[in-house]
This record gives C-alpha cells, sequence and structure tokens, in this order.
C-alpha cells in the first residue's frame, strides 16, 4: 500500500515538475511583448526596454524559470503585468468561484449518472435502459455552449428565473450566488452527466456478468441487494477513473462556460490572461489547474486503493 | 426541516426583491465592458475608471457636460486675469469627502500639485504642464498662476485625471476610493462589478439613485441577454451589431450618438503593390461602405471620405471620391499591371467592427480579384505585429482620438505612409490659430489623404447606448469616457 | 477507460452482417454516411454561393427560398452548415489520424519493450493527460494564431495519448495470448508479430476509439471556432456560425439552431456508431443473441 | 421422498432449445452425479434450480424441491430457498468471490441475510464453518481478502458460503475443474465429509466420469440437452448398456496403439545417453521479486531449479506435475521463449540459450509447439493457410506460394483434415479440429520435437481419445518426439515412454511411465498417483463396496 502511494506520489511530483517546464517553456516563446502591450501605443522603444528590465524579461530563461518555480513552491506566483496585483490574490478572488462551479458541476453529474446508471443496467435491452441510453447519447453529442445558450434564453431571458449571468460575489449572500451558478452548473454537468451514465451502466453490466455476482445470488440475496453490496463497489473503479478526468474536463470545460456566463473565474481570468499576454497569470493559472488536475488524479489512485483491497495489500 | 424551512425563506426573499421592483426603483445596474485595473482616475489612463468614477464619485473643479461643455463643480465660479495667466477659484464650501473630513482649498493645492510632481503617476500630466504655481488663498479660494495662456485650461481641469482627492486617502483611492461626489464607493467584486451607493453627505443635488451597480459585461454575446432578461439596465456603450436585439422592443431606449472614431482600412503603404496608388484607389473603389456600414454596424455610422469626423466643423465631405465600383477597380488593377489580382492578408483586431468588417471587405476586395486571408489577432498581437512591426499588408481600426489627422504625418507610423506635401500642412497647421486658415489648411489635408487613397476610409463609429425606456438623464453623446449618473433617475 | 474486448470469432462478411442486425450501428452509419455525403456533395452543389455576401438579406428567417434561413451577412445557413460539415470532418478526421499515426506506434513499442521504455512512454502519456485538453487547446491557438491547422493540430496532440493507451491496452491484452507464443515459436521476431498478429487484433479497438475521438474532434472544434479560435473565415464553420448567432438570438434565432443541430446530430451519429462496433465485439452481447 | 424432483423439464433461451424432457431426482444424502460433455447442459440444469438463468430463458415441465413448486416460485421465495435450503458450487474458484469484500463477510453475509442473525453471531458461525472448511482462524482470519488466497483455498471459502446454512441440496457444478489432481481430491473428500455430516442432497454436476464414479450413488448421463442413461453408478458404468455411456467410458480409458517405444535402458540414466535430442543441464530460471518499495525489491522467485534432463529422437516424454510447479516455466526455456537465470540447454548439440531469433532459426525449424487452448491458440484474423504455414517463416529457402499450399495440404491431411480447410477461418473449426490445425501447424516442418504444453486438457473425453491417437500416430510414423506436459496422468500414461516429475521447480523422479506411475517413489509423485482420479479403480471400488 505504502509503495503504491509513494510511486504515484513520485509519479505525480515528476509529473508536476515536468508540466512546469513545459507550461514555462511554451509561454516563453508567445509571440507579442507584454512590455509593449502595457505601455500602449505610444511608449518609445527605451521606455520598453525599462519595462522589460524590470519585469525580469531580460534575465536568462533558466534564471527565470528557476525563480518562477521557486516562487510557486512558497505560492508567490508573482505580480500580473496587467493588473499589477499578486497573481495569488487574483487566483483567490477566481477560484471561489471557478472551484465552486465545478464541484457544484461534478455533484450534479455524479447525483443523476449514478441513478440512472443503476436504472438501466438493472434494465439492460429494455424500455427503460433504451430510453435512458438514448438520452445520454443526446447528451453527450450536444455542445455545453451551445447548450449554455439554449439554457439562458429559456431560464433567463424567457422565464426570468435565474440571471443570465455574471456573479454577483459570496458576500451579497449565499442565494443570490448560488443562482448565478445554477444554469453554469447545469450546462456544464448534463453533458459529463450523461458520459457517466453510460460509463456507470456499462461497467455495472461487466461486474454483474462476473461469477461472484452470481455466487452472491446463489446466497439468496434479492437483485437489488447484489447490486448495491457487490456490485457498486466493483463498478466504481471505472466510474472514479472517469470521475478523475471529468475534473479535467470540467475545469477546462468553465474556460469556455464562464465566457458564456461572463463569471469572473480562472477560466475567464486564464483567458483573459492570454488574450492580454500577461505569460505570468497564464503560467500561473495553467500550473494550477495542471496541479488540480495531478491532485485529483492522486486522489483517484488514492480511492482505488480503497475500494480495491488487492491494490492496499501489493507490496 | 430545518434545511426545508432555509430554503422557503431564501424563496420568499427571491420573490420580495423581485416584487420591489415594480415599486419606483432606486436601483441601477449599468453595463460596462472592461473592468479597470484600479479606482484612481489620476493614477491610470484606462477609460474604465472614468466610467466608473467620474463625477460619481471624484469631483474636478470643473467638469465636462454631456455636449463637451465645461461647467462649474467644486469651484463654484473662477476669475481669469487678463493676461490669461492666473485662475482664481471660488469652491463651494460644506463640502465634505466620503470619509467625513472637510473638503477645502489645501485639498486643491495637494491634488494639482501631487498630479504635477516629478514622481507623479498621473497618465495625462501634459493637462497639468503648463502650471506654474498653486496657490491657497484662503479655505475657498485657490490661486493658479500658469506658465502662458492656455485657452484649454478650464476644460483640462474637468478630465478625470484632475479630479481632487484628500491627502489622507490619496494612497488608498486605487482600492477604496474617497471623493466629493454624490456617489461613493461601496464594494468592487473583482471580475464582475463595482456597486456605488449614494452619499448622504453631498453636497449639491442629491440624485436620485440610492444604488448604481457597474457590472462588467465583456462582450456582446452576454451583454444582449443580460439587457435582454433584464440583469442589466443600461448600456451606454453597446456593440452596434447587435442593436437590432433591442431596436422595435419597447421596453429599451436605443440611443445613437457620435463619436469620434474613424474607421479605416489601414493599408501598409510602403508594402508592395500597396506602394502603387492605383492599387491603393482600386481598394478604395471596391470598398462598399453602405454594405460594410449595413453588415458590421447595424447601419448606424457615417461613411467617411478622409480622416476626420463628419460632426467636425471642418470636415470636407469626399466621400463621392471613390464611389462603389467594381470595374473601375479592376481597371486600376489592370493599370498596375495586376489584372489577375494578388493574394494578400488582413489582419483584424478583436472588435466586431473590425471581425465582421473583415469579412465583408474580403468578400468585396475578392470580388475585383484581391483574395485576403484573414488573420484575427488580439489587440497585444495587434500592436506587436501591425502597430509596431509594420509586418501587415491590411487591417481595420478605428482611429477614436479625437482631431487626429496628425497622425499621417508621423515618421513610421503603421501606415508607413510619406508624402512630404502632407507633412507641410501638418507643420503649417501646428503653427496657425486662425480658424479660418486652420479650416483650408485641414481641408487640404483631408484631400491630399483621399486622393492618395492612404487607407480605406470607411465610417465613422457610432456610439449606441441602450438602456430600459423608463430610465432618464443618461448621457446620449460621450465627450468623454464617463458614466455621469447625477441626473439619472426611473419614471413610471 | 479502457474498452474491454475479446477477438471476434467472425470474417468480415460475418461481422457485416451481424452489424446490420445492430440498430446502434445501423444508425449511426446511416447519420455518419449522410453526414458525409452532404460534406461532400457541398464540394458540387449548394443551394446558394457560401462566398458571396448579400448583406441586403441579412437574417432572413427560414423559406422556401432558404430553407434554414440567412444569416447576418445574407449567406444561406442550409449551404453554410453543408461546407460547414467537410470542414468539421476535415479538422476532426485529421486529428483522429495525427492521433492514431503517432500514438498508435508508440503504445504497441510500449507494450513490445516494457520495462523502462514502456514506463517512460506513459509517465510521458499522463504529463499530457494533465493539461486540460481544451485549455491547452486554446493556449495552442492563442500562441500560434487561431486558424484550422493549429486547431487540428491543438486537438490532435491530445488524441496522441488517448491512442497510446488504447494500443497498449490491447497490444497488452494480445500479448500473452498463445497465438503469438506460436508466432514466436515459428521465429517471427516482434516487430513482425506486432505487424501480423497485434495490429490487425486491435483495429476494431482502434475503431471504435476513433470514432469516439472523431465526435470529440467535432466538439473540440466547433468549440475552439466558437471562442473565435478555430476555422477562420471565410471558410465556414459550425462553431464559428454558432459564435455569430449567439448576439442574434432574438432576430435570427435559426442562425444557433440549425448549425447547433448539425453538430448533435453528427456526434450523435458518430458515437452512435462507435457503440454499435464496441457491441458487435462485445462477446458478452453476442452471447445474449 | 425425493428432496429435488425434476420432470419433463425443457428449457429454451431465446428460442434455441437447450433442455428437453430432463428428469432427475435427488434424495437427501443422497449424491447424484450428471455428467456430460460440454454443451449438453449440465449447467443449465443446475441454473434452473437455482433459477438464475436469464431473463429470456423459458421453462417449462416440473421442478420441485421440498415440496416447492420451483419454477412456480416467486424471486422471494426462491431468495428465501438461495443460500439457505439450496447451496451452489461454482466451477471458477478464482473469480466466484467478490474481490473487494473479506472472506469473513461474503460468508457471513448470507447467514446474516436468511437468519437476521447479528454482525456478531454471524461472523461466530462464519468462523466456525471456515474452521470446518480447513481454513483455520490462525491462518485464516475472516478479515483475509479473497486475493490473499490460493485457487484450493479460494474454493473452500465458496463451499464454506454454501454450506454455512446446513442446506439440504448441495449443487457443485464442475466444482474441481480448475484445480489439479491432489487440491481436486481434498476438496472431494471435503465436499464427501459435508454431505455425510448433514445429510445433504449433492447433486454433483462435472465431465469427469471418474470423479463422478468416485463420489456419486446414482449417475444421471446427459448429451446434447437430453438424458442418455440414469441409474446406480456402478452398475451403469460396469455394464455400460446404452452405446453412449459405452463410447464415454472407453474414450476416458482410452490408450492409444504404439507399436514402437523409445526407452532407455533400465537404471541408465537419461543423462548420458548418446547424441542425445535435447539437452537440459542445471538449468535454473528465476524472476525477480515484486518491488516493496523505490529501491528494495522481494526475493526472487525460483520457478524452475537446477533442473537437467535429456531426450533422444522419437522418444516421447511427459513432464507432470501440479499447478505452479514450474512445468510450463521449463517448456518455455525449452522452446527458447524465455531465457534460463543460469544453465545451458542444448538441441541437436547446438546451446539454443539466450541466442538471438536468427541463430535460433534452424533449432526453430526442428522444434514446434501445441498449446493447451485450441481457441487461444490461433490468430482469429488469419485464414488456416496462413496460420498452418506460419512456422515455414524460420526455413532456409522460403517456399514460393504453390509449395506453401502444397506444404499446408499435406499438414492438413496427415491430422485428418481436408486441403479444403485451407481457406476457412479457425472460428469453423470445432473444439476438436483446431486442436488438429494445431498440430498441423507443428508438424509443417518435420520438426525433431513438438513440445505439446497440456495439449488435450481442454478437450472432450471422446475428442481427446481421438487427439491422443493423432499424436501417437505422427510419432509412429514420422519418429518426432515429444515432451508432454500434463497434469494428467492418464494422458502419460496413455502417450509417453518416460515420465518426469517436477515439484516446486525441481525434477524428483523420472523413469519409465509405467513403473513411475504404477511405483511412485517419491512423495510429489505418491501424492499425485494416489489423488489422481482413475476410472477402473474407481467402478471397481464402487462394486466392491455393493457386495
Amino acid at each position: 500500500m505504502t509503495a503504491y502511494l509513494l510511486k504515484r506520489l513520485a509519479i505525480a511530483v515528476a509529473t508536476l515538475v515536468l508540466a512546469s517546464m513545459v507550461v514555462f517553456a511554451v509561454l516563453e516563446i508567445i509571440p507579442g511583448d507584454p512590455a509593449r502591450l502595457m505601455l500602449g501605443m505610444n511608449a518609445s522603444a527605451e521606455q520598453v526596454e525599462l519595462l522589460r528590465n524590470q519585469m525580469g524579461l531580460n534575465t536568462p530563461l533558466a534564471l527565470r524559470y528557476l525563480h518562477w518555480a521557486s516562487g510557486l513552491l512558497s505560492l508567490d506566483f508573482g505580480r500580473s503585468y496587467t493588473y499589477s496585483v499578486p497573481v495569488i490574490d487574483l487566483v483567490r478572488e477566481r477560484v471561489v468561484v471557478s472551484l465552486p462551479l465545478a464541484l457544484i458541476a461534478l455533484a450534479l453529474s455524479t447525483l443523476i449518472a449514478i441513478p440512472v446508471g443503476l436504472f438501466s443496467a438493472g434494465r439492460r435491452g429494455r424500455a427503460g435502459d433504451t430510453i435512458a441510453m438514448g438520452a445520454a447519447q443526446l447528451g453527450v453529442a450536444v455542445p455545453n455552449f451551445w447548450f449554455a445558450l439554449m439554457l439562458i434564453y429559456l431560464f433567463a431571458v424567457w422565464l426570468r428565473l435565474v440571471p443570465s449571468g455574471g456573479f454577483p460575489g459570496w458576500s451579497v449572500g449565499v442565494w443570490p450566488a448560488l443562482k448565478a451558478l445554477v444554469l453554469p452548473a447545469i450546462a456544464l454537468a448534463l453533458p459529463q452527466a450523461a458520459i457517466l451514465a453510460r460509463v456507470t451502466r456499462s461497467a455495472l453490466i461487466e461486474v454483474l456478468n462476473e461469477d461472484y455476482i452470481r455466487t452472491a445470488r446463489a446466497k439468496g440475496l434479492p437483485y437489488r441487494a447484489v447490486l448495491w453490496r457487490h456490485a457498486l463497489r466493483n463498478a466504481m473503479i471505472p466510474v472514479l477513473t472517469i470521475l478523475g478526468l471529468q475534473f479535467a474536463f470540467l475545469l477546462a470545460g468553465t474556460i469556455i462556460i464562464e465566457n458564456v456566463f461572463y463569471l469572473p473565474g480562472l477560466g475567464r481570468l486564464v483567458f483573459q490572461a492570454i488574450t492580454q499576454r500577461d505569460l505570468i497569470v497564464v503560467e500561473s493559472v495553467v500550473m494550477l489547474l495542471v496541479a488540480a488536475v495531478i491532485i485529483v488524479n492522486l486522489l483517484v489512485d488514492l480511492s482505488y486503493a480503497i475500494v480495491d483491497p488487492r491494490l492496499r495489500s501489493r507490496q | 426541516m430545518k434545511l426545508w424551512k432555509t430554503i422557503l425563506a431564501a424563496a420568499a426573499l427571491a420573490l420580495a426583491t423581485g416584487a420591489s421592483a415594480f415599486a419606483a426603483r432606486t436601483d441601477l445596474v449599468i453595463g460596462i465592458p472592461l473592468e479597470p485595473p484600479h479606482l484612481d482616475p489620476t493614477a491610470g489612463a484606462a477609460a474604465a475608471i472614468d466610467e466608473v468614477l467620474y463625477a460619481n464619485v471624484f469631483e474636478g473643479l470643473t467638469r465636462i457636460g454631456q455636449n463637451g461643455e465645461v461647467l462649474p463643480d467644486l469651484a463654484e465660479s473662477w476669475t481669469i486675469s487678463d493676461d490669461g495667466k492666473v485662475y482664481v477659484f471660488k469652491l463651494h464650501t460644506g463640502v465634505k469627502f466620503h470619509d467625513g473630513t472637510d473638503f477645502n482649498a489645501d485639498d486643491v493645492k495637494f491634488s494639482l500639485d501631487r498630479a504635477r510632481a516629478d514622481n507623479s503617476v498621473n497618465a495625462q500630466k501634459g493637462l497639468f504642464a503648463a502650471i506654474d504655481k498653486v496657490e491657497v488663498v484662503d479655505s475657498a479660494t485657490v490661486k493658479v498662476t500658469l506658465k502662458n495662456p492656455q485657452g484649454s485650461f478650464l476644460y483640462n481641469m474637468g478630465w478625470g485625471d484632475a479630479v481632487i482627492v484628500a491627502p489622507e486617502t490619496a494612497g488608498t483611492n486605487k482600492e477604496k476610493p474617497i471623493g466629493t461626489g454624490p456617489f461613493k464607493f461601496q464594494s468592487w467584486a473583482k471580475g464582475s462589478s463595482i456597486t456605488l451607493v449614494k452619499s448622504d453627505n453631498y453636497w449639491g443635488t442629491p440624485v436620485s439613485l440610492d444604488k448604481a451597480e457597474f457590472r462588467i459585461v465583456p462582450d456582446a454575446a452576454a451583454a444582449v441577454p443580460a439587457l435582454l432578461s433584464g440583469d442589466v439596465q443600461a448600456f451606454p456603450f453597446f456593440d452596434p451589431d447587435s442593436v437590432a436585439q433591442a431596436q422595435g422592443d419597447p421596453r429599451f431606449k436605443v440611443v445613437i450618438g457620435a463619436t469620434e472614431g474613424e474607421t479605416i482600412l489601414a493599408i501598409n503603404n510602403k508594402k508592395p503593390p500597396f506602394d502603387k496608388l492605383q492599387v491603393r484607389q482600386a481598394i478604395s473603389f471596391a470598398l462598399d461602405r453602405k454594405a460594410i456600414i449595413d453588415g458590421a454596424s447595424a447601419g448606424l455610422g457615417v461613411p467617411i471620405g478622409s480622416h476626420m469626423s463628419p460632426a467636425n466643423k471642418d470636415y470636407v465631405d469626399l466621400t463621392g471620391l471613390y464611389p462603389h465600383n467594381v470595374d473601375k477597380a479592376k481597371e486600376l488593377l489592370k493599370e498596375a499591371g495586376l489584372e489577375n489580382g494578388f493574394k494578400a492578408t488582413l489582419k483584424l483586431p478583436p472588435p466586431s467592427y473590425a471581425r465582421l468588417g473583415g469579412e465583408i471587405i474580403a468578400s468585396q476586395l475578392r470580388d475585383v480579384g484581391i483574395d485576403l486571408e484573414i488573420i484575427p489577432v488580439e489587440w497585444a498581437q495587434w500592436l506587436d505585429q501591425v502597430f509596431t512591426k509594420k509586418d501587415y499588408d491590411l487591417t481595420i481600426v478605428s482611429h477614436t482620438e479625437p482631431n487626429d489627422i496628425d497622425i499621417y504625418s508621423r515618421k513610421d507610423y503603421y501606415f508607413n505612409y510619406d508624402n512630404p506635401a502632407f507633412d507641410k500642412i501638418i507643420a503649417e497647421l501646428n503653427l496657425t490659430s486662425d480658424e479660418a486658415k486652420r479650416k483650408t489648411l485641414l481641408g487640404e489635408a483631408q484631400k491630399i489623404l483621399a486622393d492618395d487613397a492612404v487607407v480605406g476610409f470607411l465610417y465613422e463609429l457610432p456610439k449606441v447606448g441602450v438602456w430600459d425606456a423608463k430610465l432618464q438623464g443618461l448621457w446620449e453623446n460621450a465627450p468623454i469616457q464617463a458614466n455621469d449618473l447625477t441626473k439619472v433617475k426611473w419614471t413610471d | 477507460m479502457t474498452l474491454r474486448f475479446d477477438l471476434p470469432e467472425e470474417n468480415l462478411a460475418g461481422i457485416l452482417a451481424k452489424a446490420f442486425r445492430n440498430r446502434s450501428f445501423l444508425a449511426g452509419f446511416v447519420i455518419t454516411a449522410l453526414v458525409a455525403a452532404v460534406a461532400l456533395l457541398s464540394y458540387v452543389w449548394t443551394p446558394d454561393d457560401v462566398t458571396k455576401l448579400v448583406i441586403a438579406d441579412k437574417t432572413l428567417g427560414p423559406s422556401p427560398a432558404n430553407w434554414f434561413g440567412t444569416d447576418h451577412f445574407g449567406r444561406d445557413i442550409l449551404s453554410m452548415i453543408m461546407v460547414g460539415a467537410r470542414n468539421s470532418i476535415a479538422v476532426a478526421l485529421v486529428a483522429v489520424g495525427i492521433g492514431m499515426g503517432i500514438g498508435v506506434p508508440l503504445g504497441a513499442f510500449a507494450a513490445v519493450r516494457g520495462g523502462l521504455i514502456d514506463e517512460a512512454l506513459m509517465r510521458l502519456n499522463d504529463l499530457v493527460f494533465a493539461f486540460p485538453a481544451l485549455l491547452s487547446a486554446i493556449m495552442i491557438t492563442a500562441i500560434f494564431g487561431p486558424g484550422a491547422i493549429n486547431a487540428i493540430i491543438a486537438i490532435g496532440i491530445f488524441n496522441i495519448p488517448v491512442f497510446a493507451r488504447v494500443a497498449r491496452a490491447g497490444a497488452l491484452a494480445i500479448w500473452p495470448r498463445e497465438f503469438i507464443l506460436a508466432a514466436r515459436a515459428a521465429g517471427k521476431g516482434k516487430m513482425l508479430i506486432t505487424l501480423e498478429h497485434v495490429l490487425p487484433n486491435i483495429v476494431t479497438l482502434l475503431l471504435v476509439q476513433g470514432t469516439i475521438q472523431f465526435a470529440l474532434g467535432i466538439l473540440a472544434e466547433a468549440g475552439l471556432s466558437y471562442v473565435g479560435l478555430g476555422t477562420q473565415p471565410p471558410m465556414p464553420s459550425w462553431g464559428r456560425m454558432l459564435f455569430d448567432a449567439q448576439t442574434r438570438m432574438v432576430v435570427a434565432p435559426w442562425m444557433a439552431i440549425f448549425p447547433g443541430m448539425a453538430i448533435v446530430i453528427t456526434v450523435l451519429g458518430l458515437n452512435l456508431l462507435g457503440d454499435g462496433i464496441a457491441d458487435i465485439l462485445d462477446p458478452r452481447s453476442r452471447r445474449q443473441r | 421422498m425425493s428432496l429435488l424432483e425434476i420432470g419433463n423439464l425443457s428449457l429454451s433461451i431465446g428460442g434455441t432449445p437447450i433442455l428437453r424432457n430432463i428428469e432427475l431426482s435427488v434424495s437427501p444424502g443422497e449424491v447424484m452425479g450428471l455428467v456430460g460433455e460440454s454443451g449438453s447442459g449440465k449447467s443449465m440444469t443446475a441454473l434452473t434450480i437455482m433459477q438464475l438463468l436469464p431473463w429470456v430463458a423459458r421453462a417449462t415441465g416440473r421442478v420441485t424441491f421440498d415440496g416447492v413448486d420451483i419454477l412456480a416460485a416467486s424471486e422471494d421465495q426462491m431468495c428465501a430457498l438461495r443460500g439457505d435450503d439450496i447451496g451452489m458450487v461454482f466451477q471458477e474458484p478464482m473469480t466466484a468471490l467478490n474481490p473487494v469484500k473479506t472472506i469473513g463477510e461474503q460468508v457471513a453475509e448470507g447467514i446474516r441475510w436468511h437468519t437476521r442473525a447479528s454482525r456478531a453471531d454471524a461472523e461466530e458461525r462464519a468462523r466456525k464453518m471456515l474452521d470446518r472448511v480447513g481454513l483455520p482462524s490462525a491462518q485464516f482470519p475472516l478479515s483475509r481478502y479473497p486475493h490473499e488466497l490460493s485457487g484450493g483455498q479460494r474454493q473452500r471459502v465458496v463451499i464454506a458460503i454454501a454450506c454455512a446454512l446446513k442446506p439440504k441440496l448441495l449443487i457443485a457444478d464442475e466444482p474441481t475443474t480448475a484445480l489439479d489432481v491432489v487440491l481436486q481430491a481434498q476438496i472431494l473428500d471435503l465436499l464427501r465429509d459435508l454431505v455425510a455430516e448433514n445429510r445433504m442432497g449433492l447433486l454433483l454436476i462435472s465431465h469427469d466420469l471418474a470423479v463422478v464414479t468416485e463420489m456419486a450413488d446414482r449417475i444421471t448421463i446427459l448429451r446434447h440437452g437430453e438424458v442418455m442413461e440414469a441409474g446406480d453408478t456402478a452398475r451403469t458404468l460396469s455394464e455400460q448398456l446404452h452405446p453412449y455411456t459405452r463410447q464415454l467410458a472407453q474414450a476416458s480409458m482410452h490408450v492409444p496403439a504404439r507399436a514402437k517405444t523409445y526407452e532407455v535402458g533400465q537404471g541408465k540414466p537419461l543423462l548420458q545417453v548418446a547424441k542425445p535430442l535435447l539437452q537440459v543441464e542445471r538449468v535454473t530460471r528465476d524472476y525477480p521479486g515484486r518491488r516493496t518499495s523505490l529501491f528494495k525489491r522481494s526475493a526472487p522467485t525460483r520457478a524452475v531449479d537446477n533442473v537437467s534432463f535429456s531426450m533422444i529422437s522419437g522418444q516421447s516424454v511427459a513432464l507432470v506435475g501440479r499447478s505452479g510447479c514450474g512445468k510450463s516455466t521449463l517448456a518455455r526455456l525449452v522452446l527458447a521463449l524465455d531465457e534460463p537465470t543460469s544453465g545451458a540447454i542444448r538441441f541437436r548439440g547446438q546451446d539454443i540459450a539466450g541466442k538471438s531469433e536468427a541463430d535460433l532459426k534452424s533449432a526453430r525449424r526442428d522444434m514446434q509447439v501445441v498449446f493447451q487452448d485450441p481457441y487461444g491458440s490461433f490468430d482469429p484474423r488469419q485464414k488456416v493457410e496462413r496460420l498452418v504455414a506460419e512456422p515455414l517463416h524460420v526455413l532456409e529457402r522460403k517456399p514460393d506460394s504453390a509449395e506453401r499450399r502444397e506444404m499446408v495440404a499435406k499438414a492438413l491431411h496427415e491430422v485428418g483434415l481436408s486441403p479444403r480447410d485451407m481457406d476457412k477461418y479457425p472460428h469453423e473449426f470445432s473444439g476438436g479440429q483446431r486442436q488438429r490445425l494445431s498440430i498441423a501447424r507443428a508438424i509443417i516442418t518435420r520438426p525433431k520435437l513438438v513440445v505439446a504444453d497440456e495439449p488435450v486438457s481442454a478437450l472432450d473425453v471422446s475428442i481427446r481419445a481421438q487427439i491422443l491417437d493423432l499424436f501417437a500416430g505422427l510419432n509412429q510414423k514420422l519418429g518426432i518426439a515429444y515432451l508432454f506436459i500434463t497434469h494428467d496422468l492418464t494422458v502419460a500414461r496413455a502417450i509417453t515412454d518416460e515420465v518426469m516429475v517436477m515439484h516446486d521447480g525441481r525434477i524428483v523422479e523420472r523413469g519409465k511411465t509405467s513403473e513411475v506411475l504404477d511405483h511412485p517413489q517419491s512423495e510429489a509423485a505418491r501424492a499425485l498417483v494416489t489423488a489422481a482420479p482413475d476410472l477402473h479403480r474407481a467402478i471397481a471400488r464402487r462394486l466392491r463396496e455393493q457386495e
């Protein structure tokens, strides 16, 4: 168990280090000079050069990487070129939108998907299954931004139940803030729920064909009890894998969804920072998202070990 | 059980807030496209700062009205010495900053001295360049001595960069602005909105609104549903392309005003084949301005024939010089030896006038045999590639600075245009103060640019405001980038 | 997610006969073929010229002349969708090609070599997987400039580890089989065995993954074009059409509805096709019949 | 009064008839053997009794258990019966247990479900039951997970689950097929004891006539979903009235005729034979241990330990041993599919250990292989012609396509298949035919040695007899030497000249087949011989008991 976890941890750390190098390297070759951008159309070459020096853009690449990477470790991400505030402050402001959004979406998709998957697996090949899986097929096929657009016009413009976009901040109260996240969370969650429901169903069907399910049935357990006590836990591994992948997908999905709903989240921050060539912000946020993905995958690996004793006892 | 109670209570609250909309409203949500980097108008050039704070939170000695006129503000009145060098401002008394401290002549001296100091971070230090010294006569009187007379001094003092701040709070205005205006700053949800509330101790006419929220709505795609759903009640700067969504809807008022934005198809004059006059003229003939305005600006916007706003008193109508004429354009290309057409690139910055206009122009130029590859660029790349490195063939951009015809005489400007005759006129213009003479010179300058077809002159960018039909008092024109809410109220 | 599969015990004719009894496959095949046919048709005929802008005809509703209405430049939306289909298909197809072309040899190689090389390749895979694909695609296209080519590369890069994983898992399932031992006993080298026995046996598996990635590619291209980083005008693209539509939902909802439906139907068709293939190959579903 | 009465039972699944007019009964304390070859419907009969058939199955007729009409019983009634009054043991112990639950939970679960006992009480009973099936608490606490147990131990857990509530009827569906003979004997003993202790009825399902004969009081022989013959075990098998019964019994005891045998003189050590075909000298194969931390590995596992032997041309040698004794590893080493950690392997005097494929070409030409699984040993994507021709790859001169077809046709003919089969795919053949294909592939290069790894253990008895005849015939005709790897002593007896007994990686005994099997010297060999079911012996014993 410890060996397994240590190995996963080592891999995670190595991936993180490699990822930071890739991010840094890719972003340093971006065309477009951040100093020129900050100073605007009328600045002279000398002024630009001066700012480049101030921003440390003229020091060697390797040094800058080391400086940046060591900063990351102490949560010092540097200062944003465009906002001229510490990046960590920006991140702190934005993460309170993105993280709840991703979590709500994840919870929503899980809450929809698992029961649907259970329902369908139990009625394999019958009408209920066909309808549920048909709906799931449709859900997988719908682009989330288009779906978001439809949601906005239906629920915000026409029915006026929820705001069409924007985020009032948690300070105005939990309810208005949640209200602002309802549509984005649905737009993010439904396509994911469709995928998850399909995976849950096929994982369950696979497990239900296993010999030990027959053993459990031969014990006299009714079908329901077998499903809940024996099948579900064994089916968790593929489901957990997909959940882990979906977290990455949700984080990325928020980029477009946050733009559609103009939510001030990390996705929007990074999108704007890319267009404004605010390298420090892009590097930091991308690293943060990558780190989140890696950590979630580590957690998934860990949960495998919790679900599956075979991994636990592996020496 | 408890949970249900909470949910019910929350739902009831939501209904209550919804219901209150039927009473006379005193709150307003205004959409602005960009978030200000900070909230100190004396320390940044970003228009978004003034859009939120000017006249609402901060006030200057003078202010600029919605038609561009200079009005008294914190200065109740003023006298100007005969030589035009000494201005004595009589200040309002009983004025308090939002933090409760009194406003007096010392604050004026502090603000002006701070703005013109060597280490000043003021984005428009030029406004204060003429000031020689600022003296406090008494607590309600300030004397400003200029180095030399300056006709625009009172106008300059009306800029957002010249607002009066208190010495105690000047350092923290970026995060928590403290001014003398009718609204005081309440909160800033970063990336989302800035909220102002009515200031109780305002010295002047009290405003009708209790609360004003400036919500950052970054693009038209978000602005349209925000407007239609009633989330945001006013967009003083609405994307013209989307205006059809609100036009004809009785709930909304659409106000078309003028800007100083000449929208042009900029041409790299040194890059072959654009160095040939015939080619540039052919492009001008190929352009169908009406289609461009209809397609990219919802039919709003006045065609132009040179680099001057039709609203300008010195404007000369040259739009007849290059009517839409495909045959003529083809003929000119043939003359230039390009009867088989050629390929070029068209770099487009993000605004919809450029992106939509670019598609239309590409289609129109294709009709005369010029095959354009459209390359969308972000502003950063545009500044880098087009503006700085002049690595482009064609681009579309709106030059929004007023009276900026002189850019064509700048050496090394991105048009790569070099005409000594034109430079001479501009040089002469700079030395001329006689109105009539200036008008003649400006007319000549416009004529030369049109004749040379330096760029493809398209149209004057409209200022489109859309707001709730029950809302009154918002500015219809935009002499400066500001959202003056002092006269805004809801009617029923 | 690795697909569980078994080797089909039939030849091609048997598989085909089975395929056309499978509802998923049949529906998917018909839809996909239809989309492909429409895309091909657009090369020789469209109801209207999509390169010609007639501003005067802008945002006309659906009518006998323009079945799906016109867009903000007066172009026929049906024609735009037809031409857009070939763009979507081309982008997704090439991106899948990149993913397969690089990923499958890598995965097969990792399975053959095992040990450190396998470990290194799989860790490299992990690295790519750690980057949210869409975010990275946005970064790549934003850095190197928007456009179909960069979109293809950005989508393609993230297909590589997917195919590498599937190919490796498939190959690892094939290698312990006795017929591989038999081939080795017959003196065949690992390269030859990979080519003769391993790849032909995971082809169907790759095909299933291919349809999935194809569908995802179409969605990704639409997403990138929607944020303005994918296919550039004047080439029509479904995502781009949705981008143009979103500010005109009130006056021209058809601009959003029809391209959106086109995406949904195409992706649905591909997914059904993939499901159908997987069904046919799944020994359990066969046992049921 | 019978415990279980099946009358006129017919079953169809999705319209395909599976069972026809089955008649069967089991009385308390009685062992009923249900015998048949694959596809005869044995397992379906068991699942019908348990009502665990897929929902598309339709059963008609009469199944009465302890007065309950099973076919008409509701799912709730069945749940009450299953695990409480009827227990069931399955064939595959490796997959029959839920991998994520402890053995304690899995045994106690049924107890708690049926008796509503408290967790502690149920665990107490589970503990006792596990003790009873031979898993004492010291070594096998309730908190063990299935993957921590061996196959035999897991089968004991499955039996504990099935017998935890002392059911009236136990159904055991091929309970020992996946185990080696020694474990098989232990599990059969356990079942026999449990039946006797609790006066349970046992329905024992098996393809192995010898196993059933040793265990069952009465026997029912099934073929293609129909009962061929039923009756007292000893009488049925000794009289062999029904032709199918006779066929089965004879196939089970079949010994192919072999005129020539290749024996080394009595007492002459095998190693010292002149001009041996194959020489294995002091060969050891270690597998690296599992990594325990980043830097440490556990001690390596020694699969083959200092093994030496040799074979001469035309000789047929059996390598027997329990599962996991290292015999398959040794086979792979001989085939140069794996490299020894130390030691030397010489084939026709040429060293083949650790050589490159190119250097091995000539050796490969003379050395071929036949695998156990007739289904897994062919690439389903290729036609017979290519598959059978695959070893031609190592020929010095590659035959052209006409020559190739000629050679394949000849090989097919030699194994009793038609040259027309060349253009078929492997799935178009039955299991026995595929094993013929396998042999055709092995002999196409006219090898001197064929290594056969359990070549008949996946086949039904009648097919097995035919394949053994084929092997024997080819040995006589072509003079091919065989290294037969098997756990089945009847196979060894039937076809080999000499036997090597392998245990824990070592060869512990070798000698003439009949001598080793009749008078085993080593403990390992003795265990194998005593545990191996033998139809002759079993019938004899039954008859004795009845007298």
